[in-house]
């Protein structure tokens, strides 16, 4: 698949949700240790709901379907990662706005423009530890392909191996926003979730892939 | 989990069910839904409209400072948990009276997350929207960096004050300077005793001994500053209230509000027991009590423990603060 | 002991003390005795007064209910321990005003007895006293022997209703009539969770397993009617609410109060729920809710559990339920 | 000793407090399998105040003297039988009133008073397992040995056996006042903890005898 349709983007909502559920408890292990625990719930809940909002959408433009189904995951798990999230998809939409199929050059703008919603959202930066410490890095490697004229599914790939590489980058980092920031240097040594979050959410776009 | 509930999932929904049943004449739900409450009397045409909310379980934060004098709305999360964006922005709709709103909340990440998000919605539909995170546990962040505390039992001052603020038709700018002076001048440190069980959890926020105490945990269960054994009350009102006074700092001359809140499950005896010992110490330093409030005024479930809150007055709080208010969960005649 | 206090001997006089430095305006001491506490307005000459007392540990009950509207004086004894005759009789003496005394209180031996000393003492000085002991603990004594129950939170609706006669004018007789009658119209049932530690022992008052309850647990731990697992709050409040109903019984077409009483360590959360689930059984049994208390009236300490209490309404005894009162602890207004 | 002065009532609540004491967690232990467990505490304390009261006192009425420390244990110990201790003192006081030294046959017509006082105040009659079977069946002890022209020391022996006789009846007989009673047929069985203490006092009274 070189552009993303409805339909693709269902595949693959349907497989970050597979992954999710996989992943549930230890994400909620995760969270338990520096937050309140409900991260691997909100993850799964949030992408289950989206994933099940998308059938009831007539919508086929994909902007207002990234909207849409970027309030959806607000309202479901209006938690820290769930909107944050959110606001990403919603962020994103505009950029998808009047198209159909988003082709990697697409999906590139509307990462950048998810980036910066959640720099502005959370008054937050990369190395802050947070769930942009995986989601930047993922982003400039779908720029990367892109400028290197990779295919979307070389550029998923590089993408998802910049999120493993950016929380592994996390655990030498202090917290300074939600709850962990509570903890100090507490903190460090720890991935930290949301970004362990995201890392899933690029392995289960990267299956639709495989 | 030792609980008078029905489904741990069902328990948010259900307790705000109940509590529209019990007060229809005060709070009304907006388009059907619990997480949306607002004042049941007619808006005000002109008033600004106060805005707050959060997760379940603190009662009466938040729901309980919706009414006369208070504020006009509230979104209410699960237990802990931010309500949505979607959510505030019904209630913001539904209170506006076209002079604006104001959010007026306790900073923690989620509901920062979701109140911002309600703005950019609010935006969409020009209703113009101010914001004040209320910061006032001097245990969560230190000295000059006040502005990344967590919002606690001083949300209390703020809604009472701005509350009273709106009701004089003030503008929203107005409004909005006065919130934030507020909680400028709260300060905010409680002990925590015991942890407190999340129903859909099912298991206790933080564990403690027997003999334990913590000096500045968050209502949530967030970590303190100090875990010691079990002090005597005269002790751990004489711990926080110095931190409390040498942070703002408040000194001799100055009149202050003081609240001593009860976090759920001290009974409270202790609360009058810890309000003995803060009206001797600050008596001694010079510092006049004009108005108290003691009792539960923003809980976390059953957690056992209190916290101790000041607002320093001058001549414009101090009216506002005498003012009355009327909620079921707080009323102030005189 | 998980308990924010001094030393436990001084439990109960610093709580007082901690009472009154808060509310001068209210409540003052007799003789500087924190046994003996009165109303800090001026009496009116003619009014009955009303006297109650018991032991500490129930805030607001006892001295919550001293005020405008309510009772006119207090004797507080240690924690759950009766005061003494001669303090009784030191407050009869302070609150008389010409036109006699009513001893309202709820029936327990140590109180009963002192009670009763104390209005020998009362009658060597040509105080005219009556008594009303309140019995509306379902659980305490079967049907038919109504007399031999405890006193628990219908001692609210006592206070409210014959505090709003006295303030009426009405005669001691009258008074008396009035309380009685409240004190008929009332029955209660609670459940509880936990025990609670009176501080000069230590320890619990009973023990109970993490996943039972116990119905019908008296307030100082007395055996109740049944101990069973934990239940959903609609299972419990459907079993204690039918068996208040069926006591009394009331039946449809009735008016009634409903108060539905932390025992200290529930969440208020907790008690919307019950609330929710005994305004739906009233709807469906034709009884009508004329007003509602929601909230902690009669706590044990940090005991966790509640109660429900109704009590029949007829003209007379809706309007006095109406009429405003003013306690620091308890204020109506509307 | 024939007739009880100011001097020999000291030396016996002497004894009582002493006896109190020995006996103080016994009693504890008896009230908390059917009460309070307060029961210890409160007479020893009360009697030890009455003790400590009386050298205050310049009285030497016996009459008004009792009726003091009535007051003064009740003040004390409000309790269920600290209030019933005090009114013995306080009903029995009248009997005294006027006399600097009490001979048998006025223990007799105070101890009649006394049980009167509490059947009044308690609402209760022999066979109820309270303290007044104990009380009771003493008084009467008493009245026995003062019309068979007995000494005070045998008239004090017959009515400390008197009470012994008397906790043991409580044994067989349901508690029908104060907290006992919320347990029905379960206090069958057990002593009735007030006649076990009335029992220690007529202990203490007997020892200054000895
Ligand atoms: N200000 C912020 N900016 C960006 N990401 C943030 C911010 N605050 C928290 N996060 C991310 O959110 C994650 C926690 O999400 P979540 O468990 O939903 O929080 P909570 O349960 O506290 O609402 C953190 O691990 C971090 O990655
Ligand atoms: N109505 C009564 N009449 C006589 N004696 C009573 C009565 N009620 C209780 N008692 C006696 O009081 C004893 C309990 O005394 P105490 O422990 O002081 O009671 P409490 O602690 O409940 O106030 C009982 O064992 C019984 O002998
Ligand atoms: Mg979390
Ligand atoms: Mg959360
Ligand atoms: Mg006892
Ligand atoms: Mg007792």
């Amino acid at each position: 698949m070189e552009k993303i349709t409805k339909e693709s983007l269902k595949d693959i909502l349907g497989n970050i949700v597979k992954v999710m559920e996989e992943e549930k408890n230890y994400l909620i292990e995760l969270d338990s240790a520096m937050g309140d625990g409900d991260l691997g719930l909100t993850m799964y809940t949030g992408f289950s709901a989206v994933y099940a909002e998308i059938d009831q959408l007539d919508e086929t433009d994909m902007g207002k379907l990234f909207m849409k189904l970027g309030m959806k995951m607000n309202s479901v798990v209006p938690s820290t990662m769930g909107t944050l999230i959110s606001t990403c998809f919603v962020k994103a939409a505009p950029k998808a706005k009047g198209k159909t199929e988003l082709e990697l050059s697409d999906i590139v703008e509307m990462g950048q423009a998810a980036v910066q919603g959640v720099m502005d959202r959370g008054k937050s930066k990369v190395g802050d530890k947070t769930m942009l410490d995986a989601l930047a890095p993922a982003v400039e490697a779908l720029s990367a392909a892109e400028k290197a004229g990779q295919s979307l599914a070389e550029a998923n790939i590089a993408a998802y191996q910049a999120t493993i590489d950016g929380v592994e980058k996390t655990k030498t980092m202090q917290s300074v926003h939600g709850r962990a920031a509570y903890y100090n240097e507490k903190s460090i040594g720890h991935p930290d979730s949301g970004a362990v979050a995201v890392m899933f959410i690029f392995k289960g776009i990267r299956q639709s892939f495989a | 989990m030792k609980k008078l509930i029905n489904k741990p999932e069902d328990f948010a929904r259900e307790t705000v069910e109940g509590i529209v049943l019990a007060h229809p004449e005060s709070l009304k739900m907006v388009n059907g839904s619990f997480h949306c409450l607002v004042r049941a009397d007619e808006k005000k045409a002109g008033k600004v409209a106060i805005a707050t909310g959060g997760g379940s379980g603190h009662l009466p934060v938040f729901l309980g400072y919706v009414g006369y004098g208070l504020a006009d709305g509230v979104t209410v999360g699960n237990v802990f948990a931010s309500p949505s964006a979607e959510a505030m922005h019904e209630v913001d709709k539904a209170i506006h009276a076209g002079a604006g709103v104001l959010h007026l909340y306790g900073r923690y990440g989620g509901d920062i997350m979701n109140f911002g998000m309600a703005a950019d919605l609010a935006e969409m539909e020009d209703i113009e929207v101010t914001e004040v995170l209320v910061t006032d546990d001097v245990a969560s962040a230190p000295k000059g960096k006040e502005d990344k505390r967590r919002g606690v039992a001083g949300l209390v001052f703020a809604y009472k004050v701005a509350g009273a603020a709106a009701e004089k038709m003030l503008s929203l700018a107005e409004v909005t300077r006065i919130a934030q002076k507020t909680v400028d001048h709260t300060r905010t440190m409680g002990v925590a005793l015991t942890p407190c069980i999340v129903p859909e959890a099912g298991k206790a926020t933080f564990s403690i001994q027997e003999d334990e105490m913590e000096i500045g945990m968050g209502i949530h269960g967030e970590p303190g500053i100090n875990r010691t054994k079990l002090q005597s009350i005269d002790d751990v009102v004489t711990e926080i209230l110095n931190k409390i006074i040498e942070d703002l700092p408040y000194t001799s001359g100055d009149e202050v509000a003081i609240l001593v809140n009860g976090l759920g499950g001290t009974p409270k005896e202790e609360l009058y027991l810890a309000y003995r010992k803060a009206q001797q110490i600050l008596t001694e330093k010079g510092i006049k009590i004009h108005r108290k409030y003691i009792g539960e005024y923003a809980t976390s479930l059953e957690m056992a423990g209190m916290s101790i809150s000041l607002l320093k007055l001058d001549n414009e709080l101090k009216e506002l603060v005498d003012a009355p208010c009327y909620s079921p969960f707080f009323e102030q005649t005189r």
